[in-house]
């Protein structure tokens, strides 16, 4: 009986979505660390089967709570790609912020999770107050806070609003000027850098291995960003840096996500600048309910807060698809890797390795 | 003194104390949990209505079922709910626990929640806002006044046939029957 | 991409390779070729696998085994072309005989995708070391992610069935 | 030694142990920017949880909890608020070391059988802390009982009214120092919540507690604030003649110990016996030294 | 009652009960019951007396018997508990082999004991000495194989220290010209560094029964290979036959004012005995064997009775000698619950493999927590009381930095005894042991009367404290302020019965109160949160590695530098005499004889030259 058989997940307050560990103790230090998915497990790709292509807009973005802009994003591309339809030039510019800001609010909503694993309430407070505003702008622009469907195939559903531009960057001003609080509080904290340097270490070599993708990868040092290497939307139009680190380990990985904030609230603020002031910001498609997509099948991919997110799509030339799946960042990360990083670790840093790689459940379970 | 009344009287801290301290359990059944976090946090701030998310079932009196119910997901919400103590109150979240919602084609998703747990109350909507949220405790807050919040005594009266929806759907369970 | 297909053909004879756009590259190969043209394109530093999927051909009475790899950058902030090239291997196995071989020793973190499968499709994966279900709690007549998995029926006669709660 | 002082004390801590439970509820929830709780938040939930009905795991599962509030009660009555102080004669501050202890005994033994192995972790955490801030804290009441020349309580109080308070007087300064290094320590708040630790191993020992358990639990820990700065008041900041001065103290530490919690995450437990073996042991130590060679 | 009477009592029915078993097993557990019993109300009657008769004359030296209080207070100690040692044994030692030889061993060891306390002049002390030395060997061993290999680390410790004891006797023996210990007591004139010189010699002899630093090595393993009711006896009372020669020798030979003049002998004694407190004390947190746990406990327990004696001011020593009392009860107790554990679950003592006994064992269990309270010293038991005066010594006459040792000490003894309580009697229950009953009641019964006696002295520890004050005082130190609950001092007393009153005051409040909140369910340990789902039997308890974080931090300090040590030592003793292998063979006959050839030889020498 030496070893404990300890459950992390799913009804546990350091569990950040539907999820489950089994930890296998040995004293205080994890010897096996086996994930246990499945509690969000819909049956999406069954289900988009049985619907329309654009009946399967609602469906898509709800495979992400956190961040359901780049699967709506990347479910348009797919259809894009396969049906042959090019997106307006101001359509572009208006995905790429709207993504950025996505992109904003969910590592907000990484940072409330991963303070709050730390034990870091204010951090936490401040950060989903944060996010809030962000989502207030999503509202305006949309209509919804949380679920938008806002980009459709050939663009995006409708233009920014009057003067919606500058309340962008007010908001974003808003945010950005409190980011020495956030320094002085939290990733300047002596005790932060005590609690995570070291831990949940992956260099260089197992990343690869394992398919990290995203911050995991970009935090052993490699600009590996897929809006740089395949880029989509407006993200060749303007300058930019992708952010990285050395370390490998957690504080590496919850930095490289601080700097990516920072360099999406400069890349917003660029393209708002180069943005065009008139055009369309869709192309038409076809009548919804007829809509037929010739034979054929396409992989495409973009970058999302957590990393590379792919589609794989299949299409029979019927009314709906014959056959989508989608690749998640979480998924490598959250089986793979994550069970290979806990063992050795300290049942005090679980959910903070967890929240560091930002596994987000029902992308896995899909 | 009528006797009804001084009943009534010794009575009311303890409805006092059920409404006015809602410790709601921690569990991110589906999407809705997204819209947990903004409630609980600076913008909404549910403490101030006595609403905070407890640590174990043990410690709760609220059980929000936050967005759809998988199967897997149903014997945990089973065993989380069984677990807390007397009284409790569950609310359902958004339109998947009503009827399926989107899902309601989904060989994996439970379509109806109040089958297999007892249901207080809804909150209808995808994804509803953080101040329904709070309209769905006020509303609490009335029915636990009339003694209409009585879903764990109809969990108990019922017990047999919750039971039974259960393992239905689940095949057998784990642990031997909460009421014999 | 058309230098890697020279070479992909120079090494592999009986393979099928077309380029339906930049920078995708699609492989048809039988099913016994799988593993070698995999461990021949990570040796070439494609190193990064994407996604395996699996496609249920009905009207064919097979099971399309879908791989996708791309590569990882050369150096750590330069930009080349190998990285935007994403290869999708295909190859068919009979719907009759679901079984076909793990790739786990190339590449790691396909052991969560062929899990996955195993449970969806059912299609079994020799030498795989937890065939275990990793998303379903409850065992179905058949995995349900196969085509003739009438999921609406399903739900009809599983949910459909469950009585009300009576009484108070 | 007046009947009514010793009904007096004890009601005394448990009315600023909840009122302190409640006010840290609502400083917290102005530096998160909220608006917080009402403060008497508390007191609600205590009424609610004590209306709940619980489940128990067997005898020492309800006795050791109740043995842990007495054993607060009794340490209560030891420790001078003011002027009153009903027992501080019968063992100084010895048994006040001693008394202190049956608190998280008590609760140890009670969450043991509860058969979690989080609460398990939860206790040996907790346990291990203690060790770690005992060493530090023993050896600065080392020094002010060697300074004093007493191990009454009353007896250092009263001497720190006749002259300045220990934390100014000279051999004193670096125990007094650690004491307040080690002070969030002994109230467990962060960055020493390790025991608790709700998103690590759910509220360790508390994990199995409902209902009356849960509330008791929370008196406990109402009282086990109260005892902690209480202790640090009567020692350091000489106590006082009144009440109200007595308890204005205790407030004050209070908040800053709120202010501390606030700004720290959660230590892992080796680094916090770590930390508690560095610094304020090496004050503490130089402190007794410097004590005993004056 | 005649001393000689008592000893030949004690000794007759250690072979009337070896006699008895080759007869019937009822007989024999009757007679030894009766003998061991017998001997309390005997020794019992002698309570106060002052009686000294020679035996017989050997070697032109008189044997001499002899009782006083401190005599009385070992005695009856020795007695009580080895009477209830042999009942717990009744049921434990059923179907073992060799029960005849058990229960003579063990009434033997308890008459050479109470022949050591009762002998009134050194040659006898040393007669009896041996007697018990060598019995114990023979207990510890008699399991052979490891057990074999645990007593000859004892018996060569312990004929190292004969040696030096010895050496110091005829050194005594030579310059004063009587070994009688009341001619000696006071008077004893010798110069200074003789005087130095024979309390190294005796504390070397007794430094190893009493098994303080550096003389602890044998100890942790003997214990885990005795049987537990001997173990109870070997902790509880056989070591301290090592404290009663240091108080013989300190307060008795030497004397107070002597020894005052002496403070750097005392300051030595004082550091080895904190150093002995502390340092097991921190093993004793890794220990995964219970037995082995609490054997490295009493070297740490011993520490603090050599320190309250050594420190040598009327508090200190009558808190030492009261905490020898109370050691010998709670320690005996845990040692028996452990037994009872051990005899339930079929010999398991690994503290990873048991749990939740609580359930299963629950008068066990009581009797577990009494004796660990006792041990930490939670107030209103024993322990807390004899710690308090110690503590309370140091404190007030300027030695903060032993007190200190003394209280940290407590504190490691808190974080083990909660682990022995906690990973035996509480988390979850294995499954094969779900079915196990309670202990039989001949377990039971020494167990309740041990807890009787913590519980009692907590309360009420006037009643020993009275006696040992008498004793204190005929040492020359000055009388203290006693009274039925503690102590009253103007630098702080004690009141043991208002702290009682105001703990139970508080649980009967508490409990009023928690009666005001609704019932609560009982429910079965396998409904217990885990995360949402169901427990995993037999892998639900956090028992290994229980203080990782603490050992991953003090670890490199933790190495017993001693045990090394001497394990090297005898290797490099290997080396050098593999040569002469042919006589040193490694059998322990051989030893015996060289032993007896190298006294014969240090006597002979003395007769012909009188060197000392």
């Amino acid at each position: 009986m030496r070893e404990l058989e300890l459950y992390y997940g799913p009804q546990h307050l350091g569990m950040v979505g539907n999820f489950s560990i089994t930890l296998n103790v040995e004293g205080d230090r994890i010897k096996k660390a086996t994930a246990n998915p499945g509690y969000l497990h819909r049956g999406f790709e069954k289900l988009m089967e049985c619907r329309t292509w654009m009946q399967n807009f609602p469906l898509v973005c709800r495979i992400n709570v956190v961040e359901p802009d780049h699967i709506e994003l990347i479910y348009s591309m797919g259809v894009e790609k396969l049906a042959g339809i090019e997106v307006p030039e101001k359509g572009k510019y208006i995905r790429s912020i709207y993504l950025e800001l996505a992109r904003v609010a969910s590592h907000l909503f990484g940072l409330w999770a991963y303070s709050n694993m730390l034990g870091f309430d204010t951090v936490a407070n401040w950060a989903m107050y944060h996010r809030d505003l962000i989502l207030d702008l999503f509202e305006e622009l949309t209509g919804a806070r949380v679920y938008h469907i806002y980009i459709r195939p050939g663009g995006v559903r409708r233009d920014f609003p009057d003067g919606f531009e500058d309340k962008i960057i007010e908001t974003l001003h808003t945010i950005g000027g409190k980011i020495p609080d956030y320094n002085s509080t939290f990733f300047d904290n002596r005790l932060f850098k005590k609690r995570t340097k070291g831990i949940g270490k992956l260099d260089r070599e197992n990343a690869k291995k394992m398919g990290a993708v995203g911050h995991a990868i970009r935090a052993t040092g490699m600009k590996y960003d897929i809006r740089k290497i395949e880029p989509y939307a407006a993200y060749d139009q303007v300058e930019w840096d992708v952010p990285t680190r050395k370390g490998g380990d957690a504080y590496s990985r919850l930095l490289t996500i601080r700097d990516e904030m920072i360099e999406s609230v400069h890349m917003i603020f660029k393209l708002i600048n180069k943005m065009p002031k008139k055009g369309t910001v869709y192309t038409k498609t076809p009548n919804p309910f007829k809509w037929k997509i010739p034979e054929g099948d396409a992989y495409v991919r973009c970058e999302s807060s957590r990393g590379e997110l792919g589609l794989y799509i299949v299409s029979d030339g019927g009314k709906k698809p014959y056959r989508a799946h989608f690749r998640t960042p979480s998924y490598s990360h959250g089986l793979t890797i994550l069970e290979n990083i806990l063992a050795g670790e300290d049942i005090a840093d679980v959910g903070n390795i967890m929240m560091s790689l930002y596994v987000v459940a029902p992308e896995i379970d899909r | 003194m009528d006797r009804n009344k001084l009943i009534k009287w010794i009575k009311t801290p303890a409805k006092m104390g059920n409404k006015y301290s809602l410790h709601a359990v921690y569990f991110c059944t589906g999407c809705g949990i997204i819209e947990i976090p903004p409630t609980i946090t600076t913008r909404w701030d549910a403490e101030r209505f006595g609403v905070t998310p407890a640590a174990t079932p043990r410690q709760a009196n609220l059980f929000l079922i936050t967005g759809y119910v998988s199967l897997k997901t149903l014997k945990s919400i089973i065993r989380t709910y069984e677990q807390m103590p007397e009284p409790k109150y569950t609310v359902g979240f958004g339109s998947c626990p009503i009827n399926g919602g989107m899902y309601w084609d989904s060989y994996n998703t439970i379509k109806h929640l109040d089958k297999y747990i007892p249901v207080d109350g809804w909150i209808a909507g995808c994804m509803p806002r953080p101040e329904a949220i709070f309209i769905a405790v006020t509303h609490l807050w009335k029915m636990i006044d009339n003694d209409m919040a009585d879903g764990y005594k109809k969990y108990r009266n019922n017990y047999d046939q919750y039971r039974a929806n259960q393992e239905k759907v689940l095949g057998s369970l784990d642990w031997p029957p909460l009421f014999k | 991409m058309n230098d890697l297909k020279q070479k992909i053909e120079m090494a592999f004879d009986s393979i099928d390779i077309n380029i339906p756009e930049d920078n995708r590259m699609i492989i048809n190969i039988s099913k016994d070729g799988v593993i070698s043209i995999l461990s021949y394109l990570k040796n070439a530093g494609y190193e990064h696998l994407a996604l395996i999927s699996c496609v249920d051909l009905i009207n064919e009475n097979e099971f399309e085994l879908v791989y996708i790899v791309s590569a990882y950058m050369k150096r750590d902030d330069e930009f080349h072309d190998r990285e935007k090239q994403n290869i999708i291997i295909k190859t068919r196995i009979s719907r009759k005989k679901t079984r076909f071989m793990t790739v786990i020793n190339i590449f790691e973190n396909a052991e969560p995708y062929e899990r996955e499968i195993y449970e969806l499709f059912g299609i079994n994966f020799q030498g795989h070391p937890r065939l275990k279900p990793l998303f379903l709690e409850i065992e179905y007549e058949m995995p349900p992610f196969r085509k003739n998995f009438d999921t609406r029926k399903f739900v009809d006669d599983m949910f459909g069935n469950i009585p009300e709660i009576e009484g108070h | 030694m007046h009947i009514s002082e010793i009904i007096l004390s004890p009601l005394l801590a448990l009315i600023v142990g909840v009122f302190f439970l409640g006010l840290s509820r609502k400083i917290m929830a102005r530096i998160h920017w909220r608006y917080g709780p009402p403060i008497t938040q508390p007191v609600i939930d205590i009424i609610r949880m004590f209306s709940q009905k619980s489940v128990s795991h067997g005898n020492l599962f309800n006795f050791g909890i109740i043995f842990s509030i007495a054993g607060s009660i009794a340490v209560v009555l030891f420790i001078p608020f003011g002027r009153i102080h009903p027992l501080s004669n019968s063992g100084g501050l010895l048994v006040i070391l001693y008394i202190m202890l049956l608190a998280p005994l008590g609760i140890a033994l009670s969450s043991g059988e509860a058969a979690n192995p989080n609460s398990s972790i939860g206790i040996s955490r907790k346990l291990l802390l203690t060790l770690g801030y005992e060493f530090s804290l023993l050896l600065i009441l080392l020094a002010l009982m060697t300074h004093y020349r007493t191990i009454s309580i009353t007896e250092i109080v009263a001497l720190q009214q006749k002259g300045s308070w220990s934390l100014f007087r000279l051999p004193l300064v670096l125990p007094g120092i650690a004491y307040i290094l080690i002070l969030p320590a002994i109230l467990g708040v962060r960055p020493f919540e390790i025991s608790k630790a709700p998103q690590e191993i759910s509220s360790g020992p508390m994990v199995e507690y409902g209902g009356t358990y849960l509330a008791l639990a929370k008196i406990e820990h109402a009282f086990a604030i109260v005892i902690g700065i209480s202790l640090f008041v009567n020692l350091f900041l000489g106590g006082a003649n009144n009440l109200a001065f007595f308890f204005l103290k205790v407030l004050l530490v209070f908040i800053l110990g709120i202010f501390i919690n606030a700004v720290f995450p959660r230590l892992r437990t080796e680094q916090a016996i770590k930390y508690l073996f560095g610094i304020p042991a090496f004050l503490a130590f130089l402190g007794l030294v410097i004590t005993v060679l004056i | 009652m005649s001393l000689a009477l008592i000893l030949i009592v004690a000794f007759s029915g250690a072979i009337i009960t070896y006699l008895a078993g080759k007869v019937s097993s009822k007989l024999r557990k009757t007679i030894a019951v009766v003998f061991s019993l017998a001997l309390i109300p005997m020794i019992a009657l002698l309570f106060g007396k002052n009686i000294e008769t020679p035996l017989f004359e050997f070697l032109g030296l008189r044997l001499i018997l002899r009782i006083n209080n401190l005599a009385w207070i070992f005695a009856i100690a020795i007695s009580i508990l080895s009477s209830l040692s042999v009942i717990f044994s009744l049921i434990y030692m059923k179907g073992k082999e060799k029960v005849d030889f058990y229960y003579f061993m063990m009434l033997f060891i308890n008459a050479a004991m109470i022949g050591i306390v009762f002998s009134g002049d050194l040659v006898s002390f040393f007669i009896f000495w041996e007697m018990m030395s060598w019995a114990t060997f023979l207990l510890i061993s008699y399991k052979r194989g490891p057990a074999l290999a645990a007593g000859i680390k004892y018996i060569i410790m312990s004929i190292f220290g004969s040696m030096a004891m010895l050496i110091g006797i005829l050194f005594i023996l030579n310059t004063q010209g009587t070994l009688i210990i009341s001619q000696l007591a006071g008077n004893i004139n010798l110069s200074l560094y003789n005087t130095i010189f024979i309390m190294i010699l005796f504390s070397v002899a007794f430094g190893v029964k009493n098994a303080i630093l550096p003389f602890h090595a044998w100890l942790p393993p003997a214990h885990s290979e005795a049987p537990s009711p001997f173990s109870a006896i070997l902790s509880g009372i056989l070591i301290k036959m090592g404290t009663y020669g240091f108080i013989l020798l300190l307060y008795v030979i030497v004397g107070v004012q002597k020894l005052l003049s002496l403070p750097g002998f005392t300051i030595v004694i004082n550091i080895l005995a904190t150093v002995t407190i502390i340092f097991p004390t921190f093993v004793a947190l890794i220990q995964e064997d219970a037995k082995k746990l609490l054997a490295w406990s009493t070297v740490a327990q011993a520490g603090y009775i050599i320190l309250g004696i050594a420190f040598g001011t009327s508090l200190s020593v009558t808190g030492g000698i009261f905490h020898f009392i109370n050691h010998a009860t709670f320690k005996a107790l845990l040692f028996l619950a452990i037994g009872a554990v051990e005899y339930r679950t079929n010999g398991v003592r690994d503290l990873n493999s048991l749990g939740g006994l609580i359930k299963q064992m629950p008068i066990t269990f009581v009797a577990a927590l009494i004796g660990a309270c006792g041990l930490i010293g939670v107030p209103l038991t024993n322990g807390f009381v004899s710690k308090w005066f110690i503590y309370k010594s140091l404190i007030l006459n300027k030695s903060p930095f032993l007190a200190f040792f003394a209280l940290f000490g407590t504190w490691g003894t808190i974080l083990y005894s909660f682990k022995l309580i906690h990973n035996i009697f509480l988390g979850q229950t294995p499954e094969k042991f779900k079915s196990i009953g309670r202990a039989p009641f001949s377990m039971q019964l020494p167990m309740i009367i041990l807890s009787l006696a913590v519980i009692i002295f907590g309360i009420f520890p006037g009643l020993p404290l009275k006696a040992i004050n008498s004793i204190v005082v005929s040492f020359g130190l000055e009388s203290l302020n006693i009274n039925l609950w503690g102590l009253a001092s103007s630098t702080g007393a004690l009141n043991t019965i208002n702290i009682f009153t105001a703990i139970s005051a508080g649980i009967l409040l508490v409990w009023l109160l928690s009666k005001l909140g609704s019932k609560a369910k009982s429910v079965n340990q396998d409904d217990t949160y885990a995360a949402g789902t169901s427990v995993p039997q037999d892998r639900y308890h956090y028992t290994v590695e229980f203080y990782k974080p603490l050992y991953r931090v003090i670890r490199p300090y933790l190495k017993d530098i001693v045990d090394i040590f001497y394990t090297l030592l005898a290797d490099w003793i290997k080396k050098i005499s593999s040569k002469l292998r042919k006589i040193y063979n490694g059998y322990v006959g051989n030893y015996v004889m060289y032993i007896i050839l190298f006294l014969a030889i240090l006597i002979f020498v003395q007769l012909k030259w009188s060197l000392w």
